[in-house]
């Protein structure tokens, strides 16, 4: 076993998280649990920019991921409201019975 | 840095201070800021000419980049040299004057703030016109005061006449808008650059184009910019109409300051002119004709306003047969001091109406002599200036401006006399008719308040006086030498016009009140047809109005309008009904489906960067 | 003992993940985010991005996911239900994830430099001190973008929820 | 692997050190809540009721551990796990005393220096919520819900103030790490007057002392803040259907909370393990002399007893007291208690501040918590931010 762990096995991990995140965002049915799964796609592409900042030594990778989190934060507070909303008008989260914009 | 910016922006407070506030406000402060912010950068123009004495040559202030499109350059500059200085001080002194008037004209008026908030407006864009120093913001400020004069002609926009006279205004100036714009896009194309000193500078290159060349064209397309806006023959119809609006506004916009503004202009354009001796003629031309015109049919007019707006034509006709034949310092000479009588003279007509209780007709008043002491005095000095009466303000720049036409040509001399004459006529018959004899209506007559009287009173000092002003020698440095040595000769004939025409107005108006019938009589042809105003507006109307509506009907309207267009139009959103009717089977709604759409998507993406080898 | 490290949270991070999409209740699923979040906070140390493991802690586990598990308290929806909604999804789905999953591995381990990989300690570039002196020079507009972005995505998420919670 | 066992055994005597006290925190808060109220509190178990707490936890952990029907088990368990784990795990970032040599090892009284301990334990108590919302939620019953999404709600707004009146801390002594923050407090003022970042010049963080105070009040759920387990209202809040060992969880970690906050209270305010006043004036005798004469007031009464059997225990107790002072004497210990003695006597103190205030102040009601919290605590708190931060950067 190597001394260090090689750069691509924390870049392979980032692509298996991605996928996951794809793979829930496709087959889950439930509005919040799909947004969960952009939240880990969120969480994937983070983990690279801290590894390439690591790489390259630059802090700048960092923030970027930092600039990500306060997005992420921002846009889980407007699509948990807009969540609320919609099952305020249809009591339902399953996203096949939303497929119509108006009833 | 003299900080030019200041005198337009304060009435553009004024203006938004009334024009957003004014409902909640009281009438007291209403007009305090509405004249105030008026004074204040009367004051500023005060300070501003003063420091930058002796102005021999433009200062420019550049603030910022207006527009910039690859080498299209317009910056917000202002720039201010002694016409603009002389501009200045007449706009802003006559305007602040005319506000304090308003106080007292208006004060029974609906609609006060917008009144006054308009005014502001205007003062606004007049300011910015004549401190502009490229052609664009000068063009700018030239809209605005349309846009202004519209508002105020339909200030009663309950009276269609109102609003009529205001559409009229507004068309016709578009006319003249038009012309002017594309004398713009001509300079810049000639010129690559609408600054006035660029402009001005590139002209050295050219020589004086003798034939109908760049610059002749140019300079006929301003002078149709001018026409319009300073009301000359063809364009000057919407100016009598104008009359409709309130009588302040008729002083300011319609007298003093915005029909000017194309005399100005052409001052302005003054080194391009002297390149371009045609279009000179041409102005020259038309400001005589219309003069001439004009006077004749302000002759007969019987409504007080009408009679004072047909002289403000010829006037204006004056000028530009000043500027015209190249005593450019004469022409704003003279646009100075009638600024001060004819303003006056407004003033005077609009205390008289008030006085009147809303009388117009010159038929139905009389007598107002000893009733309206202030009033009639201060027309008087304004009556006597307008004829150019000797040692009077009118006198000297009139007499300017004839000696300079005498230089050209004796004829546009000698049809300027009979102006002149027929101006002096004119005018003491309506002094003649509404302050003298007995009162032939029934309304009985009082003073007008003193803050309607002090302006009254100081322009009154302004046309006896103003003739000390020298503009044009001072505006020497500005133009070339015109050289117009005093001719005694000259100078008798114009006093003799002068004094004649009066006489004239005495005998008939005065002395003899029968006559006048008798004349019409045996003129009767011509009287009619002055009377009739030419019929210039039904010509307008049954050559250009009616067939334009016609057309506009039947042909643009309901055949292009109705069946290509909309067919075009329909036709479009069925064929995209029938398209979207099979893209729709796509737009399941489903987001699950969108997120596989985009994920092959994203995936060919990768595969033909990443894995086809766009990477390494 | 990098390597094992790695292994552990690297192991526990996809088995969370995993679970994230396998469960079929929300709560279940926003936990096991919490997991992921909290073994990437532990990568993120590895990697020497002190401030950033901490910021993930607070700002994913303490504050995102807690709201997340709010609303799925107050909706209270229980399991979801398998309805069959998007046919497309279940034919092409699968496989174009496997071949995301596929193509982007094989970019990954054909350009990742092959040079010294991650050592715990030999970089400490993610301290407070750095993070806080690029993040108030060079990126001090962004930073107030973002601030004023939060600003109106609070106000936003009022405005839509406000009346909603009753 | 020194190391590791070093930090093997620092750990042992920490966890030990921290289990005693939950405990017996629990029979102080009790005794004292009584003698507040003119009770005599726990006396039947042990003299002065001193077992009480050992026979309470025998009798949770003898009690039936039952199930409701209809909780979701898994995270029914998981919570008080949570819970009690997240709040025993800051403790490892709170330096107790300075580097000290014993048995020719130097090491530093403390389990981690991160140098971002601060942020750690931030992090850490933004965790907390997860064991109360889990448990609110699995209990699967109404009160436990509301009592839950109330704390949680309740934590997280005071989690703001109380992360700004660090943040101004950090400000003035501008480190992460809790050792390095604590060293920089020390130095006196005119040779006498600590400099403690409660007194700290160019801004004393009075207020910020007073905010991160009430804020730890909510945090920990204590009265006046302790809507969550409002008996009144909520029965007993998220842990209504808990009992025996997983209720003790959850006991455990409010208490295990409360020594956290205080700890961080007085690394961060009152100069951690610095005493305080100087050497020079005997500060370094202060130990021997506290327990000397509390070893003679026990003596004093042991000599006038009030019952029968007080004389012999007291007067024993009075011995053992003044024996540990003249032990204290002796320089090799000296230096070794001496920090650790100030760092306990600040953390008592507040401690007992926690217990004095249970005892004297009533309930907020929620909508006064929540508009207390929002419209007062939070602009004070920026307030007082913005102002160190201003007096900072026109002084360094």
């Amino acid at each position: 076993m190597p001394q260090a762990v090689p750069l691509s096995w924390y870049l392979a991990l980032s692509a298996v998280l991605f996928t996951l995140g794809v793979a829930g965002f496709l087959f889950r049915r439930n509005i919040v649990t799909m947004f969960m799964s952009i939240e880990l796609m969120l969480n994937a592409v983070n983990l690279t920019f801290v590894v390439i900042s690591y790489r390259l030594r630059q802090v700048d990778g960092q923030i970027f991921t930092f600039f990500v989190m306060v997005v992420a934060a921002a846009e889980a507070a407007v699509g948990l409201a807009i969540i609320l909303t919609v099952f305020k008008n249809r009591a339902t989260l399953q996203v096949d019975d939303l497929s119509t914009m108006k009833d | 840095m003299q900080h030019l910016w200041i005198i337009p922006a304060l009435p553009l407070l004024g203006f938004l201070i009334d024009g957003l506030a004014g409902r909640r406000l009281p009438k007291t402060a209403i007009h305090a800021v509405a004249a105030g912010t008026v004074a204040l950068s009367f004051l500023w123009v005060l300070k501003t000419v003063i420091a930058l004495q002796p102005l021999q040559t433009a200062h420019v202030e550049r603030y910022f980049d207006w527009i910039r499109v690859g080498e299209f350059r317009i910056g917000f500059d202002l720039a201010a040299d002694r016409l603009t200085a002389v501009m200045l001080l007449v706009v802003t002194g006559v305007g602040l004057l005319i506000h304090v008037y308003s106080i007292g004209y208006m004060a029974h008026e609906g609609g006060y703030y917008r009144f006054f908030a308009y005014l502001n407006l205007f003062m606004f864009f007049m300011l910015t016109l004549v401190l502009a120093a490229n052609f664009l913001l000068m063009f700018v400020g030239w809209e605005g005061v349309g846009l202004c004069s519209y508002l105020l002609i339909g200030f009663w926009f309950r009276r269609k006449s109102a609003t009529n006279a205001a559409n009229k205004a507004f068309i016709v100036n578009r006319i003249g808008d038009f012309g002017f714009s594309l004398a713009l896009f001509l300079i810049f194309l000639n010129f690559k650059s609408l600054d006035f000193g660029a402009v001005f500078n590139g002209l050295a290159g050219w020589r004086a184009d003798t034939g109908m060349g760049t610059l002749t064209i140019i300079g006929l397309l301003l002078l149709v910019g001018a026409t319009g806006k300073s009301a000359q023959l063809p364009l000057y119809v919407w100016l009598p109409d104008a009359m409709e609006g309130p009588t302040p506004v008729s002083a300011l916009i319609h007298a003093a300051t915005m029909v000017t503004a194309g005399v100005y202009m052409i001052a302005r354009a003054a080194p391009l002119y002297l390149k371009a001796p045609i279009a000179m003629d041409w102005v020259a031309g038309i400001g005589l004709a219309t003069a001439f015109f004009a006077a004749t049919i302000g002759m007969v007019q019987t409504d007080i306003k009408r009679v004072f707006a047909y002289s403000t034509v010829s006037q204006l006709g004056y000028m530009f047969l000043g500027v015209g034949t190249g005593a450019f310092g004469a022409g704003i000479f003279h646009l100075v001091t009638h600024a001060f009588f004819k303003a006056l003279l407004f003033l005077g007509a609009g205390s008289v109406i008030h006085a009147l209780a809303g009388e117009q007709d010159m038929r139905r008043m009389g007598g107002l002599r000893t009733k309206t002491p202030v009033t009639f005095w201060t027309m008087l000095a304004a009556a006597a200036a307008i004829s150019a009466l000797p040692f009077t303000s009118g006198f000297y720049s009139k007499d300017e401006i004839l000696v300079s036409a005498f230089h050209r040509s004796p004829v546009l001399f000698w049809i300027g006399i009979v102006t002149a004459a027929m101006t002096a006529f004119y005018v003491f018959r309506a002094i003649f008719l509404v302050f003298f004899g007995t009162c032939r209506g029934e309304a009985h007559a009082h003073e007008s308040p003193p803050v309607m009287t002090l302006p009254l009173i100081v322009l009154a000092v302004l046309s006896l006086g103003g003739g000390a002003f020298q503009v044009s020698k001072w505006l020497r440095p500005m133009f070339p030498e015109t050289a117009s040595p005093e001719n005694p000769m000259l100078l008798a004939a114009s006093v003799g016009a002068a004094c004649g025409g009066v006489l004239v107005a005495w005998v008939l108006y005065w002395w003899r009140p029968a006559l006048p019938d008798i004349v019409a009589a045996r003129l009767k042809w011509l009287y009619v047809a002055a009377v009739n105003k030419y019929k210039v507006d039904e010509i307008y109307g049954a050559v250009v109005v009616r067939p334009l509506v016609a057309v506009s009907r039947e042909v643009l309207w309901k055949g292009i309008d109705v069946e290509v267009i909309d067919g075009a139009v329909n036709g479009t959103g069925r064929r995209a009904l029938g398209l979207g009717g099979l893209l729709r089977l796509a737009q399941s709604g489903n987001i699950r489906s969108y997120a596989t759409w985009v994920l092959l998507g994203a995936v060919s993406l990768l595969i033909a960067l990443g894995v086809l080898g766009g990477v390494r | 003992m990098d390597p094992i490290l790695f292994l552990i949270f690297a192991a526990i991070a996809v088995l969370c993940g995993i679970n994230v999409v396998l469960q079929t209740h929300p709560i279940s699923s926003a936990l096991s985010l919490v997991g992921v979040m909290a073994s990437l906070a532990v990568l993120y140390l590895l990697l020497g991005a002190q401030f950033l493991a901490a910021a993930q802690v607070i700002v994913y586990a303490g504050a995102i996911m807690v709201l997340f598990i709010f609303v799925i308290m107050l909706l209270n929806t229980g399991r979801e239900r398998r309805t069959r909604g998007s046919f497309l999804g279940r034919l092409l789905g699968p496989p174009l994830l496997v071949i995301l999953l596929g193509s982007v591995t094989f970019v990954i381990l054909r350009t990742a430099p092959r040079d010294a990989g991650v050592r715990f300690g030999t970089y400490t570039g993610g301290t407070v001190e750095s993070f806080g002196r690029a993040l108030f020079t060079t990126y001090l507009w962004p930073f107030e973008i973002a601030s004023i972005l939060v600003l109106i995505a609070i106000v936003g998420a009022v405005a839509l929820a406000y009346k909603e919670i009753d | 692997m020194n190391y590791l066992l070093l930090a093997a055994i620092k750990a042992a005597v920490v966890a030990g050190v921290l289990l005693l006290t939950l405990l017996y925190l629990q029979w102080v808060e009790r005794k004292v809540i009584a003698h507040i109220q003119v009770r005599l509190g726990p006396h039947r178990v042990g003299p002065h009721g001193l077992l009480q707490p050992i026979a309470d936890t025998l009798k949770l952990l003898t009690k039936e551990d039952l199930l409701p029907p209809g909780v979701n088990r898994f995270y029914f368990i998981l919570a008080p796990f949570l819970a009690i784990s997240l709040s025993l795990v800051s403790i490892a970032v709170i330096p107790f005393g300075p580097d000290v040599h014993m048995a020719g090892v130097r090491t530093s009284l403390q389990l981690a220096d991160l140098n971002i301990g601060v942020v750690f334990v931030l992090a850490i108590s933004s965790l907390t919520v997860y064991g109360v919302v889990l448990a609110g939620w699995s209990s699967n019953s109404k009160y436990p819900l509301l009592g839950a999404l109330r704390s949680s709600a309740q934590m997280i707004s005071y989690e703001l103030p109380l992360g700004m009146a660090v943040a101004s801390v950090l400000l003035v002594s501008n480190s992460l790490s809790l050792r390095k923050i604590v060293e920089t407090q020390s130095g006196f003022y005119g040779g006498f007057f600590p400099a403690w970042n409660l007194f700290r010049l160019p801004f004393p963080q009075v207020f910020g002392f007073v905010i991160f105070l009430i804020a730890v009040f909510a945090e920990t759920n204590r009265v006046p803040f302790d809507l969550p387990e409002a008996e009144s209202e909520l029965v007993a809040g998220f842990h209504t259907e808990y009992s025996s060992m997983k209720f003790a969880g959850f006991f455990m970690s409010e208490y295990a909370n409360m020594i956290t906050v205080t700890c961080m209270a007085t690394a961060l305010f009152l100069g951690g393990w610095l005493p305080l006043w100087p050497v020079s004036l005997g500060s370094n005798y202060a130990p021997a002399a506290v327990f000397g004469a509390a070893g003679a007031i026990a003596i004093y009464h042991g000599l006038h007893p009030a019952r029968k059997r007080d004389r012999r225990s007291l007067q024993v107790v009075g011995a053992l007291l003044c024996a540990a002072g003249a032990l204290f004497l002796i320089p090799a210990i000296r230096t070794l208690v001496e920090p650790l003695f100030w760092f306990l006597a600040k953390t008592g103190l507040l401690l007992l501040l926690f217990i004095w205030v249970r005892g004297t102040l009533p309930r907020f009601r929620y909508d006064q918590l929540m508009r207390f919290g929002w419209s007062f605590l939070f602009p004070v708190a920026v307030a007082n931010l913005m102002i160190t931060a201003l007096l900072v950067a026109l002084v360094g």
